[in-house]
């Protein structure tokens, strides 16, 4: 992945996507007394991708909160929390438990200071630790942030680097407004160039991680880096693709990918999630709604996941969802003007 | 009359001034929402709305051990709690109203009308919703030490909803400074406690937390006063939750679509029979606290403020159409 | 609105949607004893909308089982139940409830039968009343439609007239797999012919409910009405609109939106769900696609609910979807190339 | 020897032929999971496993009672019941290792395992999913007067989910033939029943939905045996659910990626030293059921079935790749 452009001063070091959240939550934990973690198994045991790791010997169970297993009370206790002066960072052991807390984030956290008029504020973080490939099927596999992303009062996050996890993390702590972060589960042993200290990414801002010509490629969490292996195959064939990261799911960065689109004439949504419905179906029809339009040279292709459930097998997981290959004949196409 | 062990508990414990002003609550409780059912009449008021006419002693009594620090979640018949815990008519009638001048604007109504200022975390659409977020006040309260208690207000259909599991379990297995107070009205909506919940009283599901349980007669305000003063004091201390179940009943349907055909107007009748205001007004009156000229120039009182408060409300401003999109986050976005 | 073509043998009555639903489920209770029907106050009270009305009566309570205020528990009971030879109608009180069911709705009910290799069946049929327009603000009025037509295993429909109601109710029933039926609170009252007897809908099936040559509106639910009654505004200015009510949202009736869109080469998607994410957004990108990319003569429009709420104040309420006269200016302006 | 009083449970009830039966299967319980533990750590398995090594009494002697009629629903941790059930672990090892020949096609793998014509609905990826689902078997049973019994198999952790409460109190409410076993391995994955529960035992819990509650050695397979028949024998009279608590543990850690932290050694070594099948193993010879040499065959045949059902999954076919859209719904659509 190209390195974005850096400022020489800030020192970074090599970190893991889970450790750049870690980090993030450390400092967190550090610096405000408002901040408390809560999930499942959390503690003591680190947490199900070991992201919470060793947060509980430092700052103590009263910070580092293991809660029962009470999905819906566990988050509705967070929305509680937020509302009267604490700073609740809530992990779901796997974001397919939240359809367990739905009411909790969608009628009550997201809406709260709607209904009450400006009144109120729910400043919470929930994490989730999201998508398929560790072959553990139908029920640990989901993708949803185009559910949340349909949830007006609600910000929705898919970092794809440890500089970005943690970034966006921190931005999402300092929001006065409840914040879902995805967090890819394939991602967390990544490897990256992550800054020091305290800094934010900004919240609603995609990244160019690939400037390009020919064609762009909207992408989100894993994905991003199937798309830019996908691109490094296609300019060895003279194709010159632009690999945007989404990163906001909620808002939606419409700027940045109506600007590529206008340059290259063609888009291709990559992501993870099932393709009908899902965030691709939004990024093209913002598109196709945009000043953008005249620009196009070729229909908007979507890569989703299938319209299936994650299934246990190992080669139909794999072909539940794109894979590089299936970016990169799909670009080829579309460049080539076969669709 | 001196204040014996016969002497209820709320005459014994709290002045007179505090007394008279839980009657004039209990009043504008009352008139309150008969000014807003006769406001809905008339059209004047839109949706729908959940009346607790009857249970007012409930509200009143349960409030009474909180301070403005102290915060209470509500829930769908959540008029009595916020008028409990200090809010004005004339901003909740605005609310109805669907005025700016309204505690949510005009963007809550009924079902939402909160007044944090005061404590009132809100009332609630969702039966039981607001069950864990009142453990997440507790919490606050705990882990930043402020000694604030939380009411949590719920009715005995709410208690089969899993958020109360799950909600009453934390609570207790934290240790938090919350007092879980079911308003047993005898029905969820149509459906019977008989027909709906697998104990007899709900207090017993108390156990299934190892907290204290109680069962109290929710019309009487003493009993109440004295079940949900123990349960603050204790939540106080640091010695955790308890759950307090107010037996009582609504006078009015369930909300302004019930035909009433689950119960008999016998049943309404007994109940009406037993009138938590004059019975509190009653007691006060046996015990000096107060004659019956002064409970009549209280409710008299209370009368003039709802019809104030109506009057403010028909006075008050519209929102914007532009400003649909307002208050979604905390700075607008385009 | 046009009436459907109607084979004249067939004897019809009027009837409002609630009734048509209510018929639908009489003659279920009659037909097959396997069939029962769950919800909260649907016995003696008739249902929040009195949809089963006397239904407990011809019944009994066995039949027509009040549940415990109890979402999630009373939905996975149902499944249990379908997966072991019942055929449940489960009605939500108000579709904004099934927050609380997500979880055995998506990851049960949804999954089972794939988890399971093609071994179980869960015929199960859920009611969800949804919409604004009734002054029960943001907990009472949402439209989640998006949501469960992103989830593979289930259907998906938005019945718009009383045929439908009844018609589409009867398939989902007949149907071996959950299927999800969103009614619109505010058609509940609304009368129509509905045939006699049993019948169904074909599920996944659009309706052409006006033809038109200038351009394409897709609607669902109340929508399909506001939209015709904007058709009829503009028919006046020589504006000839097709109105296509969608019915299904999952799965979605491509051939007949690409049909559609091919002649007219303007499409507008209106739609009471929240915009982003919403199903405009899926009918746009599976346009943007399709074959009838090249046919586009204009952007797509989506008119969809506001990024926000739905607030308690009657005239924001009305404001926070699309009414018929947004519908009749935003196709104006599109048939006028004013976009 | 006589069957008096002191005679353990299931050595009265039931006949030599079943209790060998039983000892069959707790061995292939064990030795499954023991060759399921191999094969993924020779990377023959993917994903990830939760395994009940040391809980296969609670398993074998729940499904006693019951008949292919009867139905159960299980957990994460269900290779046990599965196999408890009446699968044959051939298919389930074929499942493991994602082939056509597993009880799900390879599509669900050991999280999703199930053998619906013997009754077993499902293992479920969802703490708590398979309780309200339990109680709809057992509302069609009693709808369709069926005559069976289902059994829902839970954990610990599992209790403390809304879902637990709302389906128990439905079961109870509605009356319906269903039986509620709680294993209770003192975790959910780290943190212990005393940090997640609010009441000591369990079974006490059954007291808020007015149902019998009984806590029992979860490894004495006469003791299970013998309150899960009862339940299972009130269930089919028609007097409604029971909750039975086996007291219980699992030897390995919570899943693949479990380092132990939350446990001591001693205490995991003092629960081995308590192994439910030498412990039945050794009742069965006291009372002459079956001599060591008896009990050695059974032990051995287990292990070759074991082995044999590896060869065979090993031997069975890949799904094709084309077919990953195949069952999603009854018939194929585009
Ligand atoms: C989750 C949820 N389910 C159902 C409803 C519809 N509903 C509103 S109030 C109510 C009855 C609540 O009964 P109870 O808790 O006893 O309170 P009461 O109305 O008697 O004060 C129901 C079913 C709801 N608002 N939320
Ligand atoms: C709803 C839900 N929450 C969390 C998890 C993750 N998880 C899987 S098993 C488990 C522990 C379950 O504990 P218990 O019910 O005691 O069963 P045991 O594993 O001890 O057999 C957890 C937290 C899950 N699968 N589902
Ligand atoms: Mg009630
Ligand atoms: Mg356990």
């Amino acid at each position: 992945m190209n390195a974005p452009t850096r400022n020489p001063e800030i020192q970074t070091r090599e970190l893991s996507y889970a450790e750049a959240i870690r980090e993030a939550m450390g400092m967190a934990l550090a610096r405000d007394e408002r901040v408390i973690l809560m999930g499942e198994d959390i503690g003591v045991y680190g947490g199900a991708f070991q992201v919470t790791g060793d947060l509980v010997e430092r700052f103590g169970p009263d910070r580092v909160r293991d809660t029962p297993i009470s999905e819906l009370g566990g988050a509705g206790v967070a929305v509680g929390a937020a509302l009267t002066g604490l700073r609740p960072i809530f992990e779901f052991q796997f974001s397919d438990f939240a359809t367990l807390a739905m009411e909790q984030i969608v009628n009550q956290a997201a809406k709260m200071r709607y209904m009450l008029g400006g009144e109120a504020s729910v400043p919470l973080v929930f994490r989730m630790p999201a998508g398929s490939g560790t072959g553990a099927a139908a029920q640990h596999s989901q993708s949803f942030e185009a559910w949340f992303g349909h949830v007006p009062g609600l910000k929705v996050l898919q970092p794809s680097t440890p500089e970005d996890a943690k970034g966006l993390l921190l931005a999402a702590l300092e929001d006065p407004d409840p914040v879902v972060v995805f967090e890819h589960k394939l991602l967390y042993k990544l490897k990256g160039h992550v800054p020091d200290g305290w800094y934010t990414t900004p919240i609603g801002k995609a990244a160019v991680r690939r400037e390009g010509r020919d064609l762009t490629i909207v992408a989100s969490a894993i994905m991003v880096h199937r798309a830019l292996a996908a691109a490094e195959k296609l300019a060895e064939e003279g194709i010159d693709v632009e690999v945007i990261d989404l990163r906001s799911v909620r808002p939606i960065d419409h700027e940045t990918i109506i600007a590529s689109v206008r340059k290259t004439g063609r888009l291709i949504c990559v992501y993870e999630g099932v393709r009908t419905l899902g965030i691709g179906a939004e990024i093209s029809a913002m598109i196709a709604e945009s000043e953008a339009f005249d620009y196009l040279d070729a229909p908007i292709l979507r890569l989703g996941g299938v319209e299936a459930p994650i299934p246990y097998n190992p080669e139909l997981e794999k072909a539940a969802v794109p894979q590089a290959p299936d970016i990169e004949a799909a670009a080829r196409k579309l460049a080539r003007k076969e669709v | 009359m001196a204040k014996d062990d016969n002497t209820p508990f709320a005459i014994r414990r709290y002045d007179a001034e505090t007394l008279r002003e839980a009657l004039r609550k209990m009043y504008l409780i009352r008139f309150f929402e008969e000014g807003a059912e006769d406001s809905y009449t008339r059209g004047l008021i839109h949706g729908t709305m959940h009346l607790s006419i009857g249970q007012e002693a409930s509200a009143v009594a349960s409030c009474l051990p909180l301070t403005d620090d102290d915060k209470i979640t509500s829930t769908h018949r959540g008029h009595g709690h916020c008028i409990g815990k200090g809010a004005e008519v004339g901003r909740m009638f605005a609310e109805f109203f669907g005025k700016e001048e309204g505690y949510c604007h005009g963007r809550g109504g009924s079902m939402h009308i909160a007044d944090v200022t005061k404590g009132n975390l809100g009332a609630n659409g969702i039966v039981g919703g607001g069950i864990p977020i009142a453990v997440g006040a507790a919490l606050t309260a705990k882990q930043l030490g402020t000694g604030a208690v939380t009411i949590c207000f719920f009715g005995d259909g709410a208690n089969n909803e899993g958020a109360f599991h799950e909600a009453l379990n934390i609570a207790a297995v934290w240790k938090l400074p919350v007092v879980f107070v079911c308003e047993n009205n005898k029905y969820g909506m149509s459906t019977s406690t008989e027909r709906s919940t697998a104990v007899k009283d709900i207090a017993q599901r108390a156990a299934a937390y190892s907290m204290p349980g109680v069962t109290v007669d929710g019309n009487d305000f003493s009993a109440v006063a004295e079940a949900v003063q123990e349960a603050v004091d204790r939540a106080r201390r640091g010695e955790g939750p308890s759950l307090v179940e107010n037996l009582t009943y609504r006078w009015r349907g369930h909300s302004k679509s019930d035909r009433n055909r689950y119960r008999t107007k016998d049943e309404i009748d007994s109940w009406i029979a037993r009138d938590p205001i004059l019975r509190f007004r009653e007691e006060l009156a046996a015990h000096g606290v107060l004659d019956a000229s002064g409970a009549d120039a209280i409710e008299a009182a209370a009368r003039r403020e709802v019809e104030d408060g109506i009057a403010f409300a028909k006075g008050g401003t519209d929102p914007t159409i532009a400003d649909v999109t307002k208050y979604v986050y905390a700075e607008a976005r385009s």
